[in-house]
């Protein structure tokens, strides 16, 4: 296997190599790439989106439909995470361990698979057991909020500043995994439970594509944002503007969606009940 | 390992609706009180969206008011788990007064580690140990603002804490040992109030 | 696009990468493969490419480096190569 | 002696794309271990990302993100101010957020897939399962 | 002044090899740890100062921002495995 | 004013190199975490100080906030390096592992 | 409405997965109506498609209302329109007759399935219609995402095999995207009609001669063409039942015509078979992969290994013709992909039948079928001749079509190879005729014949699989109208 591996390697490395010689020098202004399609993306997005991100009005408008496939293939992700690794529901008992909170002592219950409710004294366990840590958990609660706002804030400036509704998304879904890495899934699952998130996820992708699909029932091509300007009473080009805000918060619902998804099926097998 | 738990903390966390009472119908003050932590969340959150956000158009404003309502909806829990811990005014002058000092300290604290790192003999200087001692903070904030501060000071690491104020400190010579309370505890416990 | 970072951080990635896949231990391979990714995010901002780099920072940083662990934790950390 | 070093800066980033992606090439092939795998996986789509974004580059050029004034009137009016020379080529950008995504969601799939196979055989190592699959 | 962001870059890339070296070395996993967290701490600066030389740092302050946060949730991750995982050779 | 930022970077790149000099030099894990705790997240705060007093050149509203986002950008450093920092001690410690003492051997 | 076929083809099975993907975690009673809808959608418009573009040629539909080389836009010729079709119809025809299946194997995860399954006809469906290099890659990317999922679910080996296929498919899309990223480089553009409008003056280049070999190799690990075929039997064999009769009859050809495509409209005939010398190569690849998957195929031990063994050798059959060079030889290629589809979907669905009956596909469950199954088996033995190629069934013409291209084009041995596999094909058909017809079911009770009672798979699946046999005998007797009307005006 690894003679196999290098020779592959070293064919691909020779294969490159050869055709290297033949590229234009790195950041040459002059070469093909910089002067066919893309001047135009620069010199008109103002004018035509009335977006000064270039790359943002590329992505929701130009080939608006590219963006439209990449959140459906996060989307296919999240749904084939859930797919392979989710366990159905078991019945039957289950041990779980609680703790009394005053005394320390820790007890083994057996009982049903619900994720029972809290109780006043008895503190729930994961069984493979992680102590209180009251410093991670509280600075990390703190942060939380903010790296929320954060979040929402890249998602709704992403028209003026680096960002959009993937970085935004995946800031919002990293602020979810952050607080059931520093408490425990549970608590995760006490503020965004798998219904919701699993629903979340395609509604996202129906948000960009629903838009899609109202241009074309406007009378325009799929994705045209310009058919907006009658419902949103505003000229055609601030209509692709808003329209790509309104896509970008599609794309940022779903990404955050499935990022927690996957991190939920990944980190707790499928079984949703102790995470890492 | 600790003894004792904070449960206050977990069944707010778990459930966060749970502690009113559905029997009893809160008076006007109560409500003002349960809505403080929102009024104080959103505040906090509205002026950082400022600072980030740098566009003062109507459009933008909305769009920050909206994600600062839905943050503080979703997560106002996360700030201020027990109501009434907000605090007063007093509490934010006095922690604003004690940042300068903290900064102060960890520069110095950085001075220390600088002069330990480039001294040659560096390995005979350092005496590295674990030693515990008990802080006389309680809560939470204050306990997680101590510790935070004694990893960012001379030579000492927090290691644990446990919830009764138990500090286990990983100190790197005598002299960041010794400095332990010391001073630091006195002037959380006057920030946060608990002098 | 500054060219003297650009070499610096790019002799760094070799680095990080071949450390990513040589290291017998599957925790600290996929802790280098977040340093990898740093330095990835630091290159395509020094390229000017400012949203890739956003992406990689959020998702170098918050996601991919964490699904690598709790994988791990789900699996085992022992490798053999 | 700047002459020199910027025309080795002419190559480098394609010279370093190619050894990231034999790397990857590599540790996908001849590595046993099916997590190291996915490592070289990831490896190997972020040398295409880099080779992508080096596309991209433009030397005296700004990010591109058009710069503005903050009034309103943006649309029409300061369109001769704009040059494409002056600003990234920000298609290569577009395209290779696009691939980051994928690499995502391919990196979690592939994830998925290995806790299932490390679940069933116990174990990661290829050589291993395909034994006790002979065992069979 | 460019001049002088542009060696204060290369200087702390140049410290960027120190950090990696240990995250390569290091003996432990938790060594590698700091290292890595190292090497994050520096490309928060980095990125700043890239956008000082591009003169838009504006645009570049958000990244850095993000990573100030992001960074040490993969910090955090590794180190939870510590907790529930004992051991820092085996299983 | 530009003397200033120079000398705020100047001393904050003297932190970096001895926390990444510290990182190499002490002798076990837990004595590596104190360069590497306090000496970044000071060299941060210097440089980032020294970087938003410089952007506030052109003085205007917008560099203002740019330069409120970088202090910002502290904030949330001074929040999350010590609580990353204890993450690391507190795996340690649960993974076994003792701290060095005086007249051991580098490890 | 008709000028929005093109999007409609593929946004409706988008939308509507989302809508399965919702419904599953509300009902899961609707999640195979609403498939079944958004296939049929799909089905009518491409079938609307086919006939506007045999009136006027080709289609383009620009997306967001952008032109081409800015924008990403649609551009469906005839080729690209009867693959719509085969992929849609096939698609639609199978998703009717696995439905009891999939019932059965996945009975909590219903919305998922049907899901993945919608959005794995959305990526196929994207990829033969668009117009765009880079836009091909995304979905190609989604097939693939979905296509892991889907036979991930298989059974206990299907985890490990998957996990192979992701790594070679990722090596794949990526090679195909550094092709790409190469051509960019070379032109600066991404839309496939632009690109080739620039490429003329740069075939001396060597970056896109680099760019050529990439993307072929790319799309040939996708395929699984010889030597790059490792993960294909592995994954084919332990999928489940439905998906293996979805995937194995459309992946590799959906795959097959990308190559086709890049080879006509992106690189042009001329360069791709005069410029390189690299076609006897490649068709000499495509006769050993011939020879090599009819061996194989003969020591499997069980139906689906060895069809997924005959998968491989028709890769090679497509393959081959396609880089003979001659007309004859592409027509060859371009029908196999139509009669292929249908093929393999009729022997997949047939041992779907026989899986769901009797819970295994090795040869010795298909003892005594006859009597048991006959419809089925019946369904199983027209698939089979048509892989042998016995005339009334469309396999024969599109061998002739590839014979009579090997044989202008003086490659014998493709020839040869084509000969020797289909022997080999009436050897492994006959064989299973043999076990499942002459061999007396239960004989080891030792009591003499008893008599088997039938049992037939319930209607639902049953009506299909008769459906695709018909089809198969319509398909061969059509096939002039095919060549004549579609094909032919294809090839320049």
């Amino acid at each position: 296997m690894r003679t196999l591996g290098i020779l592959v390697a070293a064919l691909t490395c020779a294969l490159l190599f050869y055709a290297m010689g033949d590229f234009p020098p790195w950041a040459d202004p002059g070469s093909a790439a910089h002067t066919h399609v893309s001047p135009r993306y620069i010199e008109k997005t103002m004018e035509e989106t009335s977006v000064p991100n270039a790359v943002t009005a590329v992505l929701a408008d130009y080939r608006g439909f590219d963006t439209m496939f990449e959140t459906t293939v996060i989307f296919a992700a999240g749904v084939v995470c859930f797919f392979i690794l989710r366990l159905p529901k078991k019945e039957g008992p289950i041990f779980r361990r609680y703790r009394h909170t005053l005394t320390g002592m820790t007890i083994r219950v057996k009982c049903t698979r619900k994720i029972p409710p809290v109780l006043e004294e008895f503190e729930m366990i994961d069984n493979l057991w992680a102590p209180h840590d009251l410093i991670i958990k509280t600075s990390c609660r703190i942060l939380v909020p903010f790296l929320q706002l954060f979040g929402l804030y890249v998602i709704a400036h992403g028209h003026h500043s680096p960002g959009g509704g993937f970085q935004g998304g995946v800031i919002l879904g990293a602020s979810m995994i952050l607080l059931a890495i520093s408490h425990d899934l549970r608590t995760a699952l006490a503020r965004m439970g798998e219904k919701v998130h699993a629903l979340l996820c395609p509604i996202g992708v129906l948000i960009y594509a629903g838009t899609g699909a109202l241009c074309l029932v406007l009378g325009r091509d799929f994705l045209d944002y310009g058919a907006l300007a009658g419902i949103l009473h505003v000229d055609p080009v601030t209509a692709r503007s808003h329209g790509i805000l309104i896509v970008e918060i599609g794309v940022g619902l779903a990404v955050m969606a499935t990022m927690i998804w996957i991190y939920n099926n990944i980190s707790s097998r499928g079984e949703y009940d102790e995470g890492l | 390992m600790p003894a004792t738990t904070n449960t206050r903390e977990n069944t707010i966390l778990h459930e966060p609706g749970q502690g009113s009472d559905p029997g009893v119908t809160p008076s006007t003050r109560k409500r003002a009180r349960a809505f403080l932590p929102y009024a104080i969340t959103f505040i906090l959150l509205f002026s950082l969206w400022i600072v980030l956000s740098g566009k003062f158009d109507p459009f933008h404003l909305s769009l920050g008011l909206i994600s600062c309502v839905m943050v503080t909806l979703f997560s106002k829990d996360l700030i201020f788990p027990e109501p009434g811990t907000e605090g007063s005014l007093r509490t934010w002058v006095c922690f604003i007064r004690y940042v300068p000092w903290l900064l102060y300290q960890i520069f110095m604290a950085n001075l220390h580690v600088l002069y330990l790192t480039f001294h040659p003999r560096m390995m005979d200087l350092i005496d590295p140990r674990i030693f515990r001692f008990q802080s006389r903070l309680k809560g939470d904030l204050p306990l997680v603002t101590f510790a935070n501060s004694i990893t960012l000071t001379p030579g000492t690491i927090t290691v644990y804490v446990s919830i009764d104020g138990t500090f286990t400190v990983h100190a790197l010579d005598k002299s960041s040992r010794e400095s332990l309370p010391g001073e630091m505890e006195r002037r959380i416990a006057r920030a946060f109030g608990e002098e | 696009m500054i060219w003297e970072l650009d070499l610096v951080i790019l002799s760094l990635v070799v680095v990080a990468a071949v450390g990513a896949i040589a290291i017998k231990d599957l925790l600290g391979s996929a802790i280098l493969f977040g340093a990898y990714s740093f330095m990835m995010c630091l290159l395509w901002a020094i390229m000017g490419a400012v949203d890739v780099a956003f992406t990689e920072a959020s998702v170098g940083a918050g996601v991919s480096t964490v699904f690598f662990v709790a994988a791990v934790f789900r699996t085992t950390r022992r490798s053999k190569d | 002696m700047s002459d020199f070093f910027s025309s080795v800066a002419d190559y480098y980033n394609y010279l370093i794309y190619i050894v990231l992606m034999v790397i990857g090439l590599y540790a996908i092939i001849a590595k046993k271990n099916l997590v190291k795998k996915i490592v070289g996986m990831n490896i190997f789509q972020t040398a295409i990302i880099l080779f992508y974004v080096s596309i991209g580059a433009k030397r005296g050029a700004t990010i591109p993100i058009i710069e503005h004034g903050h009034g309103e009137a943006v649309h029409g009016a300061g369109s001769q101010a704009i040059k494409a020379a002056e600003y990234i080529n920000p298609l290569p950008h577009v395209l290779m957020l696009t691939a980051i995504v994928v690499a995502v969601a391919t990196l979690g799939v592939a994830l998925a897939l290995a806790i299932r196979v490390y679940n069933r055989y116990e174990t990661l190592e290829e050589d291993e399962i395909l034994a006790q699959l002979r065992e069979k | 002044m460019d001049n002088f962001f542009l060696f204060s870059g290369l200087y702390l890339s140049f410290l960027m090899v120190l950090s990696l070296y240990r995250a390569v070395i290091g003996p432990t996993v938790l060594d590698r740890l700091i290292g890595a967290n190292a090497i994050g701490s520096k490309t928060t600066v980095l990125l700043v100062l890239i956008g000082l030389m591009f003169h838009r740092v504006d645009m570049f302050v958000d990244i850095a921002l993000a990573y100030a946060m992001l960074n040490f949730i993969a910090v955090l991750a590794a180190s939870r495995y510590f907790q529930k995982r004992k051991g820092l050779f085996g299983e | 004013m530009d003397i200033i930022v120079v000398f705020l970077i100047i001393c904050g790149l003297v932190f970096f190199t001895g926390g990444a000099v510290g990182i190499l030099r002490f002798p076990d894990f837990y004595s590596r975490l104190h360069p590497a705790g306090k000496l970044d997240t000071g060299g941060a705060l210097l440089m980032m100080v020294a970087l938003a007093l410089f952007n506030l050149h052109h003085f205007s509203l917008a560099t203002v906030l740019t330069g409120l986002k970088i202090i910002l950008i502290v904030v949330f450093v001074f929040l999350s390096s010590p609580t990353a920092i204890h993450g690391i001690v507190d795996a340690g410690v649960r993974a076994g592992l003792g701290p060095w003492t005086r007249g051991e051997k580098r490890r | 409405m008709s000028q929005h076929y093109p999007a409609l083809l593929v946004t409706v099975p988008l939308l509507s997965a989302l809508l399965i993907s919702i419904l599953g975690w509300l009902s899961r009673r609707l999640c195979f109506p609403v498939a079944v809808a958004a296939l049929c959608v799909a089905l009518f418009s491409s079938v609307g498609l086919l006939f506007r573009v045999l009136n006027e040629d080709v289609v383009h539909y620009f997306l967001g209302g952008w032109a081409p080389p800015w924008g990403i836009a649609y551009r469906v010729d005839r080729l690209s329109a009867m693959v719509l079709v085969v992929v849609s119809a096939v698609a639609l025809i199978n998703l009717i007759a696995t439905r009891r299946s999939v019932e059965r194997e996945f009975p909590e995860k219903i919305g998922a399935f049907y899901t993945l399954y919608v959005l794995l006809i959305t990526g196929l469906m994207g990829i033969v219609v668009t117009g765009d290099a880079f836009n091909l890659y995304v979905l190609l990317e989604i097939t693939a995402l979905t296509g892991y999922g889907l036979i991930a679910m298989g059974e206990d080996r299907a985890p490990l095999a998957s996990l192979n296929y992701v790594y070679m498919g990722t090596i794949g899309a990526c090679f195909y995207l550094l092709g790409v990223g190469y051509l960019y480089i070379s032109t600066g553009s991404l839309n496939m009609a632009d690109i080739s409008a620039i490429l003329p003056s740069l075939y001396g280049s060597r970056v896109v001669l680099v760019a050529f070999i990439i993307c072929m190799v790319g799309v040939f690990l996708k395929m699984g063409f010889f030597p790059l075929h490792a993960w294909l039997p592995n994954a084919y064999t332990y999928a489940p039942s439905a998906v293996s009769s979805l995937v194995a009859p459309l992946m590799t050809k959906v795959m097959i015509y990308v190559m086709i495509r890049l080879i006509l409209t992106v690189f042009t005939p001329t360069f791709t078979f005069s410029r390189l010398a690299l076609n006897h190569s490649v068709v000499w690849l495509a006769v050993i992969a011939i020879f090599m998957g009819a061996v194989l195929a003969l020591g499997a031990r069980d139906m689906k290994r060895m069809l997924s063994y005959v998968i491989i050798a028709e890769v090679g059959y497509m393959v081959g013709g396609a880089w003979l060079g001659n007309r004859a030889g592409m027509t060859g290629a371009i029908l196999h992909i139509a009669n292929d589809a249908v093929m393999t979907l009729c022997v997949f669905l047939a041992v779907g039948n026989v899986v769901y009956r009797t819970g295994g596909y090795a040869f010795e469950d298909l003892k005594g079928m006859f009597r048991k199954m006959p419809y089925t088996m019946t369904g199983l033995v027209a698939g089979g001749l048509s892989m042998i190629g016995v005339p009334p069934t469309c396999g024969f013409f599109s061998k002739w079509y590839l014979i009579s291209g090997g044989v202008q084009a003086g490659q014998y041995g493709f020839v040869a190879a084509l000969v020797f596999s289909s022997l080999i094909n009436a050897v492994l058909f006959f064989r299973i005729i043999e076990i499942g017809y002459y061999e007396p079911f239960g004989s080891d009770h030792g009591h003499g014949p008893a008599p088997a009672p039938m049992e037939e798979a319930p209607l639902s699946m049953v009506v299909p699989l008769l459906v695709v046999v018909v089809g198969l005998v319509v398909m061969g007797a059509y096939t002039g109208d095919i060549v004549s009307g579609i094909i032919a005006p294809m090839i320049p």
